[in-house]
């Protein structure tokens, strides 16, 4: 509790909220403020100001971008996810979504928030690389967009820098999706996640095994399209031995190595098994 | 906890090893230095400030050389305060020579205490490895500008 | 772009429209229990985790603790002293005390928050529902297992004993 | 003016046939209508004029020197008030009174760390701000220099003395002593087997109660007397500790409380932040207000004790007839005793477990290491050594390959032997063990077990059962203690009520208790009227507890499961009083006997004719205001009556360790099934049946509610709740995102059954039952080791099993376990 002084600014567009994060390198957006309030709270990381999204209505939103794909407004909260429309077309999204913290947290945490924190144990960042997600940040210089893969950077490292604002997330046209957790409790923080997205191929993507999501490459390469449960179980020989997952009270290096293989398999037959 | 590892340098070992004992430029090496003052040829001090994509983490940091065998060896200790965090770390490297090029084995032992450790343990290790392995890049940015003059 | 770091906000609390001077960094949790003095509303933890400090903002359930009070500027906040009416209580809050739903009551306020909020949205709930409705409130007295009969009962269900 | 009775308990009760009332009854709780609308008064919600704010500057570091604090920057600051240190901590109070016997006895413990911290989050100096926000700034500006020390997190490496924490005593041994009852190397040659099972380890974790801790403070200038509007839930021990501290009188400390968020034994170690604040409100001259935040709470404030058992050696007959055991316990209690050592005595309250095994031998150790200080915990302390009873039993059965229910059966203490004197001279009062687990069978579907295993296998899971049956000992002897240190001046027990009737004829009870959701003011309600012949809502029970007006013994607070025995026992014996000095004044003014009344509907009548009737008012009205009228000899009535319920307590033999440590003994049987996914070591518990006696219930659904919560609070600590260390002595899990409690998603489908074996040695029947006794992290183990029997066979040596040690379990099955004379 108790948070440091923080300077505050409740911009109207992105115009503003850019601007604002950009006269001040101290400066950090807020989105639903799920993981940066209790940062904060802790003084572990404290912004100088905070630019409050909450109006921005450029920032919210889920369209279809007709191809089949879909694009999420960074301002989506996960209860946007899992009542809305077009939403329920990717149904990976909502069955996440479903399973992250509880009511309160799905009301107000919003998925650009759970991708800019980039906290190892979140569910959408291992997601989204498997989705090969696209990520669209606005500067003062402009838009840029960029691979699932090169946006998360670190713990709470993302390529979004100071002065930057993620507007959106565009996702390509699939449906094949698969996500497999271990969690401390029901719905409880993870403690090694997989994804998986079959498009012609298995994207497959780890959480919780190192500070950013982890591609499982050479598990992908050998499974090619043949998706039957022996070839998977045996593309997934070995995966564990290509990570270095940090132990901590919850797990050790190795456990999380055995639970990447085993996740790293589940999420993908049940990305088979989703129509 | 103990971080290690091995770098090596496109640079002959004197340049390496001025460049890792010019307080000047190991500064360059970190991130956020906001100032640094050298207080002697063995304690220096960095006002930094870790920029964490949450907000930056500032801290404190006094240093000081407690071993030197030029040019292969040299061990570090620093104590780092924060309103955030405590860090207490011990770091060490051999330089090796390797062609005309250099090799440094590096290890550290990094110990963080403080309301960042009720983040959870899970972002205490990697936040370590991500600053370490800014600083490992920065260096040989440094390596290579002094190995250019 | 205009920074503050503090500000007199206007917001609409259990019906009464308040303006109130701010610091930027006050959480909405203290803003309720110490300025307003809904002391209604607790405190169980530091992280976002135990529930005990659940409003609904906007009519949505959220945690107060997660909010900073200046972002509440022109937002309507329903606390539980808003529930009853002089002293009437309501059948979901009966339904707490028949059913032996609460001990210690620290937690009670958020959990009955919680509560409202799903039977707003689902007169009927499976038991499902209604564990997966409070999941994000601790209770470390009741094991659960008597809030869910009374939420059950509120919702004009038959209690499997 | 009120008048006390106090009447020596006889050892069994004599009980008239209870006639139907309303003890028994499910009566709706007094406490519920204002909680259910936020209008409960928690110590957070009280607010004085200009009150400042603390905040603790904590230390970072589990061992170190404190070389310097440097608190310029923070008075700078505008906004502070002022701060303290442990410099004048040192110089104003005097060191907390220690319990034990040397070297414990030397350890000195003040309200701020004085000279070296010894665990993390100690607190080191306290600042004082307008807000709650500044104060932290402040305490943020203060600059301390440490220097760090070698860290101590474990008792075995506590043991060997290499490193001492506390320098006075010498050494981090707190006490230690050999218990050994009946004839442990005889019942080993008698044994067909000895079972030897290297380590067992109780990890830690705490019943971590919502409500953090905290207080608001104010000091009276005129009166040199502290008000503290908290939540200590024992402030008669509190005071005890505080006021010597103060160099002050136990009567200048007033503890208020109404409502308290839980409690669980949590909030009976609070002097040392208590007496910071009683310093800082006579230093500022200024009431100062301080809460707890939940990871201050778990990295400096109340654990469980961490225990682990070596060496356990159990003999056993070849028909599985348990003779007995010996074992070498090391407890470790963290920084501080604080409480300590009682724990190394309180589970000799359930030496045997449920058993009939004479012959017990047990090396106890207690230390201390660089970790929180523990306090009493739900289960205290009998919990640890009821897990150890239970793991010895499951696994002996697992090693001979006997049949867990029948080895019970077969060594259960039974119901004919009641009361039952154990090894120790402990003496169960009532209970039938073997009925206890028949019901829980019973209502689990056991018959179907084998059945469930192959649907289970069929669905890839494994399939594991467990049993877990347990004791709550309730109602202390405090001569145990001194089986301690024979010094202390402790024995007994002793609890207070008041039940008085006012002018206008309201019936006004007042308590010796702290409660904290267990319904006091209830279950008070019901015992007064059923003896006064009213209803419970003509009864106000004043809620909370406030030392200057409730009336208070020694022992008074709400703690150690008794409140049914020791509460009600006061209210029983003050509304007697009252019952018959009402019936003295009717009589009086009737001209009639004492004998020819009755107490009903709310009035004092004849009983051959109820038209001649005074109501409880006109009794009132009669006795405070128009006491004229009545005859001389009922002038001495006062309608106030205060009543100290005392058990029958002897003083227990110190040189033998033997005596009857508690009065009641309430009983559990708990079993559950579990799934582990093998691929993972994830688990659930996919169904739960929990059999409770606990004599007579005077509010049923209050019982199941302590009962459904014991559980609640075992499976968490059979599966994530565990305060875990790193080397470093930092705090692993030191708050809810690393410490999981149970979820109401967690949580078992849960069937309750009972049964009321009636104490014969309490006033009502009834028997503390709050605490429980852990059965449900017992049968978690069991279950787990049944499940894991067919895969490699390992032995679950801990009690906090989460995911990651199930796959260890997996990985690599260890049994630790030697069976002699196969």
């Amino acid at each position: 509790m108790l948070l440091r002084e923080v300077e505050y600014a409740r911009p109207q567009t992105v115009e503003e909220a850019v601007r604002a994060l950009a006269e001040n390198d101290g400066a950090r957006a807020l989105a639903g403020g799920q993981t940066l309030i209790n940062v904060m709270k802790a003084r572990a990381a404290s912004p100088d100001v905070l630019v409050d999204l909450q109006d921005v209505e450029e920032l919210r939103g889920i369209r279809d971008t007709g191809n089949g794909g879909l694009e999420l407004g960074a301002m989506t909260t996960y209860a946007d996810l899992l009542a809305d429309e077009a939403a329920g077309a990717r149904s990976i999204l909502g069955e996440v979504a479903a399973a992250i913290a509880d009511v309160q947290v799905r009301n107000r945490g919003t998925i650009g928030g759970n991708v800019c924190s980039s906290d190892p144990t979140n569910h959408f960042p291992p997601l989204l690389v498997a989705m090969n997600a696209q990520f669209t940040i606005r500067g003062v210089d402009g838009e840029r967009t960029l691979p699932a893969n090169e946006f998360f950077l670190g713990v709470y490292m993302t390529a979004a820098g100071p002065g930057e604002l993620l507007t959106r997330i565009t996702l390509p046209p699939g449906g094949q999706d698969g996500f497999a957790a271990v969690t401390i409790g029901m719905d409880g923080t993870a403690i090694v996640s997989a994804a998986a997205s079959l498009n012609g191929g298995a994207r497959i993507a780890l959480g919780c095994v190192d500070a950013t999501p982890v591609r499982a490459t050479q598990m992908e390469q050998r499974i090619g399209e043949d998706y039957s449960v022996d070839t998977v179980r045996a593309a997934a020989q070995g995966l564990g031995a290509t990570l270095d997952p940090p132990s901590d009270v919850h797990a050790s290096t190795d456990y999380r190595r055995h639970l990447a293989e085993v996740l790293a398999v589940r999420a993908v037959l049940r990305a088979r098994e989703r129509r | 906890m103990k971080v290690e590892g091995t770098r090596s340098f496109a640079a002959p070992r004197e340049t390496v090893w001025e460049v890792l004992n010019d307080p000047a430029r190991m500064a360059k090496t970190m991130p956020g230095v906001e100032s640094f003052d050298v207080s002697d040829d063995t304690h220096w001090r960095a006002n930094v400030k870790i920029p964490l994509g949450l907000g930056g983490l500032s801290m404190s940091i006094d240093f000081e050389k407690t071993e030197e065998r030029r040019p292969e060896f040299a061990r570090l200790a620093a104590k780092g305060n924060g309103v955030g965090a405590i860090m207490n770390m011990v770091t060490a490297f051999h330089l090796t020579e390797d062609g005309g090029g250099t090799e440094m084995k590096w290890e550290a032992d990094v110990k963080i205490a403080g309301p960042v450790g009720s983040m959870g343990q899970r972002v205490l290790q990697p936040i370590v490895n991500q600053q370490v392995n800014a600083v490992l890049t920065a260096l040989e940015k440094q390596v290579q500008e002094a190995n250019t003059q | 772009m205009e920074t503050v770091s503090s500000k007199r906000i206007a917001v609409t609390v259990n019906g009464e429209r308040i303006e109130y001077d701010l610091e930027a960094r006050r959480l909405l949790v203290h803003f309720l229990r110490d300025d307003l003095d809904l002391t209604g509303t607790h405190v169980g933890c530091d992280t976002g985790n135990c529930g005990a400090c659940s409003v609904l903002y906007n009519g949505r359930l959220v945690k107060s603790c997660m909010l900073l009070a200046i972002q509440a500027e022109g937002a309507t906040i329903e606390t539980v002293e808003s529930l009853s009416s002089d002293g009437e209580l309501t059948p979901l809050q009966q339904a707490f005390s028949d059913h032996h739903a609460l001990q210690c009551g620290y937690c009670t306020p958020g959990m009955l928050m919680s509560a409202t909020a799903l039977l707003r949205a689902d007169e009927r709930p499976t038991e499902q529902q209604i564990r997966k409705a409070i999941q994000g409130n601790i209770c470390r007295c009741t094991g659960y297992v008597n809030i869910v009969r009374a939420i059950q009962a509120a919702s004009g269900q038959a209690v499997e004993r | 003016m009120t008048e006390t009775q106090t009447q020596p308990q006889p050892l069994v009760v004599e009980r008239e046939e209870t006639k139907p009332g309303f003890v028994g009854q499910n009566v709706p709780r007094k406490e519920d209508k204002r909680l259910v609308q936020g209008e409960g008064v928690f110590f957070d919600d009280v607010k004085r004029h200009g009150m400042g704010y603390v905040h603790f500057v904590r230390s970072p570091y589990a061992h170190a020197k404190v070389k310097s604090i440097d608190l310029t920057k923070a008075l700078e600051l505008g906004g502070v008030y002022g701060t303290l240190t442990g410099d004048e901590v040192a110089i104003l109070t005097d060191p907390f009174f220690e319990l034990s016997v040397k070297p414990g006895a030397d350890i000195k413990d003040y309200a701020l760390a004085v000279g070296r911290v010894r665990h993390v989050g100690e607190p080191v100096a306290a600042v004082v701000a307008s807000s709650r926000e500044l104060a932290r700034d402040a305490a943020d500006l203060v600059e301390v220099e440490y220097e760090p020390l070698p860290v101590l997190t474990t008792g075995e490496e506590a043991l060997r003395d290499e490193t001492i924490l506390h320098e006075d005593a010498g050494s981090n041994v707190v006490w230690s002593g050999v218990f050994d009852w009946g004839d442990w190397e005889g019942a080993k040659a008698e044994a067909d087997h000895v079972v030897k099972i290297e380590r067992l380890h109780f990890d830690r974790f705490s019943s971590t109660p919502l409500e953090c801790a905290g207080a608001l403070v104010e000091y009276n200038r005129g009166t040199g007397q502290w008000t503290m509007h908290c939540n200590h839930q024992m402030p008669g021990i509190g005071a005890i500790w505080m006021a010597p501290a103060l160099r002050t009188g136990v009567d200048k400390l007033r503890f208020v409380t109404q409502d308290i968020g839980g409690a669980f034994g949590n909030k009976i170690c609070l002097h040392p932040q208590f007496v910071a604040l009683c310093l800082l409100a006579r230093k500022l001259n200024r009431p100062v207000q301080w809460t707890e935040w939940r990871t201050d709470q778990h990295t400096a404030n109340a654990h469980g004790n961490e225990r682990t058992f070596l060496d356990v050696e159990v003999a056993v007959k070849a028909d599985g007839t348990l003779l007995g055991f010996n074992c070498r316990a090391i407890d470790d209690c963290g920084a501080f005793p604080r409480y300590e050592p009682l724990g190394c005595i309180i589970w000799a309250q359930v030496t045997p477990g449920c058993y009939r095994w004479r012959n017990i031998r047990v090396d106890f150790t207690q230390v201390c290491t660089n970790k929180s200080p523990v306090s009493p915990n739900r289960g205290y302390s009998r919990m640890q050594h009821l897990w150890l009873t239970e793991r010895i039993v499951d696994i002996v059965a697992h090693e001979l390959e006997l049949d867990p229910v029948e080895i019970r059966k077969r060594n259960y203490v039974r119901a004919e032997e009641m009361p039952y004197e154990t090894p120790n001279g402990c003496v169960y009062d009532s209970g039938d063990y073997a009925r206890g687990l028949d019901l829980a069978l019973e209502l689990i579907g056991y018959d179907r077990l084998e059945e469930k295993r192959r649907d289970a296998e069929e669905r890839g899971k494994l399939l594991g059962f467990g049993i877990g049956s347990t004791l709550d000992s309730g109602t202390n002897n405090f001569g145990q203690s001194t089986l301690l240190n024979p010094e202390l001046q402790f024995s007994g027990n002793n609890e207070v009520a008041t039940v008085k009737l006012d002018i206008f004829g309201e019936i006004v009870v007042t308590l010796g208790t702290v409660p904290q959701g267990q319904g006091h003011e209830t279950t008070a309600a019901q015992v007064v009227a059923d003896i006064l012949g009213c209803s419970p809502d003509d009864v106000t029970v004043r809620p909370g507890h406030d030392s200057y007006w409730n009336s208070h013994a020694g022992f008074s607070g709400t703690y150690a499961s008794q409140f049914a025995v020791t509460g009600l026992g006061a209210v029983k014996g003050a509304t007697d009083m009252l019952a018959s000095q009402i019936k003295r004044v009717a009589a009086g003014v009737l001209g009639a006997s004492e004998d020819d009344l009755e107490l009903a509907e709310g009035q004092a009548r004849l009983k051959a004719n109820p038209e001649a009737a005074i109501p409880f008012m006109g009794i009132g009205a009669i006795v405070n205001a128009n006491n004229a009228i009545l005859p001389m000899e009922v002038r001495d009535v006062t309608l106030n009556c205060r009543y100290v319920y005392v058990p029958p307590f002897e003083l227990p033999d110190f040189e033998r360790k033997f005596g009857n440590l508690t009065l009641t003994y309430a009983s559990q049987v708990h079993v559950c099934l579990i799934e582990i996914d093998p691929e993972t070591g994830v688990y659930d518990i996919v169904d739960y049946a929990a059999v409770d006696d606990c004599g007579k219930r005077i509010h049923p659904q209050i019982v199941e509610g302590q009962v459904h919560g014991a559980t609640a609070q075992a499976l968490g600590a059979a599966t994530h709740e565990i305060f875990a260390y790193d080397d470093e002595g930092n705090l692993l899990t030191p708050n809810f995102y690393d410490y999981h409690v149970p979820h109401a998603l967690d949580m078992p489908p849960m069937q309750n059954g009972y049964l009321e074996s009636a104490s014969p040695f309490t006033p009502l029947g009834a028997k503390g039952m709050g605490e429980g006794g852990g059965a449900g992290i017992h049968a978690v183990c069991a279950a787990l080791q049944d499940a894991l029997r067919s895969r490699g066979n390992t032995t679950v040596w801990r009690s906090c099993n989460p995911y990651h040690q199930v796959w260890q379990y997996l990985q690599s099955p260890a049994r630790g376990v030697e069976v002699t004379g196969r």
